[in-house]
């Protein structure tokens, strides 16, 4: 068993912990989504870079934080693991989708992810205080709540657009 | 002993049959009644000439209130047509309605469902009552008898009610619509009406007695303006004019239409053809009207389709063709006569409104050698309504 | 079947033209003008059809004629018979019927009014009936146009406009497309 | 005369002591009754603008007007009728005649106003304070003034149809179609909403005068695929139809064909006339669909020298690969595209831009280039297993069905799709079943609810009469394959929801209801692409983009000037769309021509 996955079956974890995987999950993707965009064809493009936009967005939002001070006492802060924190960790992971991935590929990869760190977002924010970091996790869960929305209506009309 | 009048002074008539009145002689003079005139009814005018107390000769001048409906329905569709032809007939516009609606059905081949033909009977005999309640007051009052007039306007009034909660409206209707009426008696209907009727049959007996039963009435109405019965058909005389001279002309027995053929009634007649005579007949059929209504009321069936289905109205085209369709209101015979073309729009539409010939050559025949005093009761006893002169 | 027989009857003597069927009671029959009078005056005397019930035209317009409409009830038999007669619609003359039905004066001085056609002999046929003073054509006739009558000589109240709604829908939505 | 005569007048003073009659303040104290025909009240939420009641008004009183907040779209032209008590006679025909119910009237008649401008305003918008009254004239519950219902088309039953790929729909007799064409109250709302501005009440109104020359002029104004649009038209004109309120909406594409029968070819290129003088200037089209064929015929009809590249062996783009023969037969097809190379437009078959010709070709070789490629790659859902031979995409075995080549039907199969796609490739391999094993095995499974379905509802009515099992509300998780690689037919969940509130796509599953829909095919119908590879990397680098799709102005140019592009690759599925954007194409092209002509 890797130390990660020991890490993964502890009950408690910090908020520190938390935030460092959920700034690697934003910052990875967002690289993904840079190194992909150059290699799709150019219609596709606008997806992937939509994409790493929204990432950057999200990984700037954490590193601000990381930053500021008074929120320091708080990060030490134990909180319950939430139950899905494993999908999100997954998520890490970069997926294999080849050289010239199709707009199908690239949104199920994206709907996928989305799905997850809106799950994680929303147990966290349930776990933590009233307060600054609450009002974070709030604010990103509904951020990507909305957001998977919006590529699951895209999803609906690039793939399903045929259908009538 | 009767007034005699001195005819030593009469014109003379000329070889074309005019009369040869010199009004620079100083014997005639020209008295105009109207056309606002406590003795007319409605807008029109009567140019008397007189000599002393009589009229040697009368003219009757109408115009008034000439608005043209024939010719405005020319460029109407079928459907707008509809509200304007009630306008023809202020006391009693249900009869325009109706034969308007009758026409356009047959000429287009269009069957009315039955409860349509009795709501549509219903509607006929609840205006003749108001033509008659008008009439009566008037008649009255064309003899100074005020308060006739005040009763039947408050018992008229009753029966506006009626027609405003089935109709919508109080005078203009428009509801004996092409195709049917535009709806089943509201609830409760019946019994409002019997009220209504009840309390008009009470008023009736209220005026035969103080108008009927009057000898200043009497005396006045009497054997004045009498109908000889030979003059019926050359005038074109109809409705109660022609009853009261003893014939029983009346198209819901002649030619029934609608559902008379299964009300049980009897044309009212008289026989002596004078004023009284006529009011006295438009009494009883006033009468006859409220117990019709009583018929149609427990007769007609209780529910079903009011209407036929139309084609679209707004561009609804009838197929060439021409007929006529009559029925007996307040004052004789109502007709139109509707020609087609093929087009969306009525080739031509005459209305035949009774008072047409009762008012002009009629009365204009009857006023001779009558009294001046007498004048406004003899063309009251007509029952003319003018814009259905000239329409 | 009544009035038909009636007509087959009176075809030859007549010289009656076509039939038309409206209903069971009610028929129409053309008749050339100059037979009118005595056909009218046969119906009368002869057939129980003594009552006119009106006297009026239609303006044919397109076929340079006027069908003027004489309809007759016979009480009776519970019948009505419309005599049309087509005459030429320029300086329309007819034989005027006044002497057969007094009350026929006053349509035929209607119809000198309205429609401008002739009634030679019937009495006060030139006095004004309903419009005095009138100087346009006859204005029951079909080239009497009354929405232009009425532009002219009467002013609508200001203030009304109106849209069309496919267009404004087009300037709306869909512009220049 | 008798002394009863002197003495009976006198009954009348027992009136003396009798209480007066007359309303003390009739102002207040006498409502009208329930019936009443009073001022007008208009529900501005049912009120669609139509106008109707303008134009059924006899005294001319009513105006329809712009008001603000009322936008105009599509259904709803945004006027609102003003009324002018001066020449209302309240009747109340605007209210029998009102499409919608919205224009009724209250039991209130009494105003008392000093300024005579006020009695003309715009009810439901002036706000009155009769507007809330419950009583008034109501319309008579049914409604008589214009019929409701649409005139039935006749067709073939199911058990007469199913066993062939014959036309389905008769057409309507004359007198039938007169009946329907009578219903259309000519309000014209449906113009906005045809995506070519068709003038539909016009051609409405020549099958109710039985003008069928000049409905051919009217049809052939905006559209050279009346036979095909009058059959398989998306008509979303009807869902703007006034009549639709209270009713039926009129049959605007029924109508639409009814006209094109009725004429013959001959009479129709006669009606049309010839194309103008030839200019010179040659336009090169890829693909011979509905958009490209239109842009073709619009060209061809100024002078222009069109050529069209058609990748099949016959024209008609999806028209004729992707539509079932029963809905659209071939020779109805062949009639349009035979009037549009009577003008002269030259269509080169089995050539397909990118293998057999180089865009880099066309573009040296015409003055203008139109890119009308439609959407003839089918999607797919990528579960597991769907990239067993046996499962298809519905679009490639619809093309084969025309092509005519032979198709092995499955005993059984299971279509992925809820949209028309999916319920032609059902119907067709119903067909095919029949034929070749006497019975139909057909199971639709689509991701909407019934009510959400993206089919025509006359096809799912159809398709169910055609035996199709229909499960609605299923989501496709794989298609199930036994260890000897044999497939065995789709495994779906129960779909709770597919929308979330603001109705976007969200789907929510009941993975406890699990099905297992036998199969020995499982087609997937839920969507198609355009195949961009004929462009090339270069050009396809070149070309700006609009999300996937190539980015084009309001004229239909690409960001590259001798390149046009429209129809389905640009705007999505939709027949009278690609004929909308083809004829804005030809235009655009024919005004860059204009304008080059008049700098030389």
């Amino acid at each position: 068993m890797s130390e990660a996955s020991i890490e993964r079956l502890k009950s408690k974890t910090t908020l520190k912990d938390i935030l460092e995987v959920a700034t690697e999950f934003e910052r990875t993707a967002r690289d993904f989504y840079a190194a992909l965009a150059p290699k799709v064809q150019k219609n596709l493009r606008y997806l992937v870079q939509e994409l790493a936009e929204e990432e950057q967005r999200h990984y700037d939002l954490f590193t601000q934080m990381a930053e500021r001070d008074d929120l320091e006492q708080q990060l030490q802060t134990e909180v319950e693991r939430p139950v899905n924190d494993h999908k999100f960790s997954d998520c890490i992971h970069l997926p294999d989708l080849g050289e010239q991935p199709d707009d199908q590929a690239v949104l199920q990869y994206a709907l996928k992810r989305e799905h997850a760190a809106m799950e994680q977002y929303h147990s966290l924010a349930q776990s933590t205080e009233p307060g600054a970091i609450h009002d974070l996790f709030l604010y990103l869960a509904n951020e990507e709540t909305k957001h998977k929305n919006e590529l699951e209506k895209v999803y609906y009309e690039t793939v399903h657009s045929g259908g009538v | 002993m009767a007034y005699q009048p001195d005819r030593s002074q009469y014109p003379q008539k000329k070889a074309d049959g005019t009369l040869d009145i010199d009004l620079a002689s100083g014997k005639y003079l020209k008295l105009w009644q109207g056309p606002q005139h406590p003795g007319i009814t409605g807008n029109m005018a009567i140019e008397l000439t007189v000599c002393g107390d009589e009229v040697v000769e009368g003219k009757t001048h109408v115009g008034y209130l000439h608005r043209g409906f024939e010719k405005l329905m020319e460029r109407r569709t079928f459907m707008q047509c509809f509200p304007i032809v009630c306008r023809i007939c202020v006391p009693e516009p249900d009869f325009n309605e109706y034969c308007y609606a009758a026409a356009v059905e047959e000429l287009a081949g269009l069957e009315v469902p039955e409860l349509a033909h009795w709501i549509r009977t219903l509607i006929l005999e609840m205006g003749r009552i108001n033509s008659y309640l008008m009439y009566l007051g008037g008649q009255a009052g064309a003899f100074g008898q005020g308060v006739i007039g005040q009763w039947t306007t408050y018992v008229r009034d009753l029966m506006l009610d009626r027609f405003e909660e089935l109709t919508g409206a109080r005078i203009y209707h428009m509801f004996i619509i092409p195709g049917g009426v535009r709806d089943n008696l509201p609830e409760g209907f019946a019994a409002r009406m019997e009220t209504t009727l009840q309390e008009i049959e009470s008023t009736l007996g209220d005026v035969e007695r103080v108008m009927f039963h009057n000898a200043v009435f009497k005396k006045r109405a009497v054997g004045v303006g009498i109908i000889a019965p030979e003059l019926l058909d050359s005038y074109g005389i109809t409705g109660p004019n022609a009853r009261a001279a003893g014939v029983a002309k009346d198209v819901r027995k002649d030619q029934p239409y609608l559902v008379y053929p299964e009300l049980d009634f009897e044309a009212v007649t008289g026989k002596d053809s004078d004023i009284y005579t006529r009011a006295d007949v438009r009494r009883r059929d006033l009468l006859l009207s409220i117990d019709l209504i009583r018929q149609i009321l427990v007769k007609m069936p209780k529910s079903g389709a009011v209407m036929t289905k139309l084609p679209n109205v707004l561009h609804w085209k009838i197929p060439r063709g021409e007929t006529y369709i009559r029925g007996e209101c307040s004052r004789g015979e109502y007709g139109y006569y509707l020609v087609t073309d093929g087009s969306g729009y009525p080739r031509r539409v005459n209305v035949r409104g009774p008072s047409y010939t009762h008012s002009i050559a009629l009365f204009e025949r009857l006023v001779v050698n009558a009294n001046i005093s007498d004048v406004a009761a003899l063309l009251v006893s007509l029952h003319t309504y003018p814009p259905e002169i000239e329409r | 079947m009544v009035m038909q027989a009636l007509y087959d009857t009176l075809k030859p003597r007549f010289l009656l033209g076509e039939f038309t069927k409206q209903r069971d009671d009610l028929a129409f029959i053309t008749v050339e003008a100059v037979r009118l009078h005595a056909l009218l005056r046969h119906l009368r005397d002869q057939e129980g059809f003594t009552h006119l019930v009106l006297l009026t035209a239609v303006d044919w317009l397109e076929d340079g004629q006027f069908q003027l409409t004489y309809l007759l009830n016979n009480r009776a038999k519970r019948q009505d018979v419309g005599l049309r007669v087509l005459i030429a619609r320029d300086n329309a003359t007819m034989e005027s019927i006044h002497d057969l039905w007094a009350a026929a004066a006053t349509y035929q001085r209607e119809l000198r009014e309205m429609f401008g056609i002739d009634f030679p002999d019937s009495p006060r046929l030139h006095e004004d009936f309903i419009l005095e003073g009138w100087q346009d054509i006859p204005p029951y006739r079909r080239d009497f146009d009354t929405l232009k009558y009425a532009q002219e000589n009467y002013r609508d109240r200001p203030g009304r406009e109106t849209r069309d709604p496919a267009q404004h829908m087009k300037q709306q939505l869909y512009g220049e497309d | 005369m008798s002394i009863r005569d002197v003495l009976s007048p006198f009954t009348a003073w027992k009136n003396l002591f009798r209480d007066p009659v007359t309303i003390a303040d009739p102002l207040n104290e006498r409502p009208g009754a329930a019936r009443y025909r009073g001022f007008h009240k208009n529900d501005m939420d049912k009120c669609i603008g139509c106008g109707t009641c303008e134009t059924i008004c006899q005294n001319g009183a009513i105006d329809m007007l712009p008001v603000s907040g009322v936008p105009a779209k599509l259904g709803d032209s945004g006027l609102r009728p003003r009324i002018d008590y001066g020449r209302c006679c309240w009747c109340a025909l605007c209210v029998d005649v009102c499409m919608t119910g919205s224009l009724t009237m209250s039991n209130e008649y009494k105003w008392v106003e000093s300024n005579p401008d006020l009695f003309r305003f715009t009810p439901g918008v002036d706000k009155k304070h009769w507007d809330n009254a419950e009583l008034g004239y109501q319309r008579h519950a049914e409604k008589h003034l214009t019929p409701g219902e649409r005139v039935e088309m006749p067709e073939l039953e199911p058990a007469a149809r199913i066993g062939s790929f014959t036309e389905i729909v008769d057409g309507y007799s004359i007198e039938q179609a007169k009946l329907e064409a009578d219903r259309c109250v000519s309000c014209g709302l449906c113009i906005a909403t045809c995506p070519a501005h068709m003038a539909i009440p016009d051609y409405i109104k020549a099958v109710r005068d039985g003008d069928y020359e000049r409905g051919v002029q009217l049809l052939y104004e905006t559209n050279p695929f009346s036979q095909v649009c009058g059959r398989v038209c998306t008509h979303r004109c009807e869902d703007s139809c006034a009549a639709r309120h209270e009713g039926d909406p009129i049959a605007i594409r029924w109508l639409k064909r009814h006209i094109i029968d009725q004429v013959p070819q001959e009479k129709v290129l006669e009606l049309i006339g010839k194309p103008a003088a030839p200019t010179g200037k040659k336009v090169a089209i890829i693909g011979a669909g509905p958009a490209g064929l239109t842009a073709a015929f619009d060209l061809a009809r100024k002078g222009h020298a069109v050529t069209v590249f058609e990748a099949q062996a016959a024209a008609g783009g999806m028209t004729r690969y992707g539509i079932p023969e029963y809905r659209l037969p071939y020779d109805a097809l062949d009639k349009d595209i035979a009037v549009i190379t009577a003008m002269g437009v030259d269509i080169q078959y089995n050539q397909r831009v990118g293998t057999d010709i180089a865009m880099q070709q066309l573009q040296s070789d015409y003055d203008a280039v139109m890119l009308a490629i439609g959407l003839h790659q089918g999607r797919s859902t990528r579960i597991p297993g769907s990239d067993h031979p046996q499962v298809r995409k519905a679009v490639d075995l619809l093309r084969q069905i025309t092509t005519g080549e032979k198709i092995e039907a499955p005993k059984s199969m299971v279509v992925i799709g809820g949209g028309n796609v999916a319920m032609d490739i059902a119907r067709s391999m119903a067909r095919l079943q029949l034929q070749q094993h006497g019975e139909i095995r057909v199971t639709l499974t689509a991701l909407e609810d019934k009510a959400h379905f993206l089919a025509d509802p006359v096809e799912i009515k159809e398709s169910l009469e055609e035996q199709i099992n229909i499960l609605d509300s299923r989501g496709p998780q794989a298609c199930v394959i036994d260890d000897s690689g044999k497939l065995l037919g789709l495994k779906t969940w129960k779909v709770l929801s597919i929308f979330d509130a603001e109705r976007r796509f969200a789907p929510q599953y009941d993975e406890s209801d699990e099905q297992i829909h036998e199969g020995e095919m499982v087609v997937e119908a839920i969507g198609q692409m355009a195949d961009v590879s004929l462009l090339g990397n270069e050009l396809t680098e070149k070309l700006e983009w609009n999300r996937g799709r190539i980015q084009i102005d309001s004229n239909g140019r690409t960001s590259e000037n001798w390149l046009w592009s429209a129809g389905d690759c640009v705007k999505g599925p939709d027949v009278i769309n690609a004929v909308a954007d083809g004829h804005r194409v030809a235009i655009s092209i024919d005004s860059v021509f204009t304008q080059q002509e008049a700098k030389s």
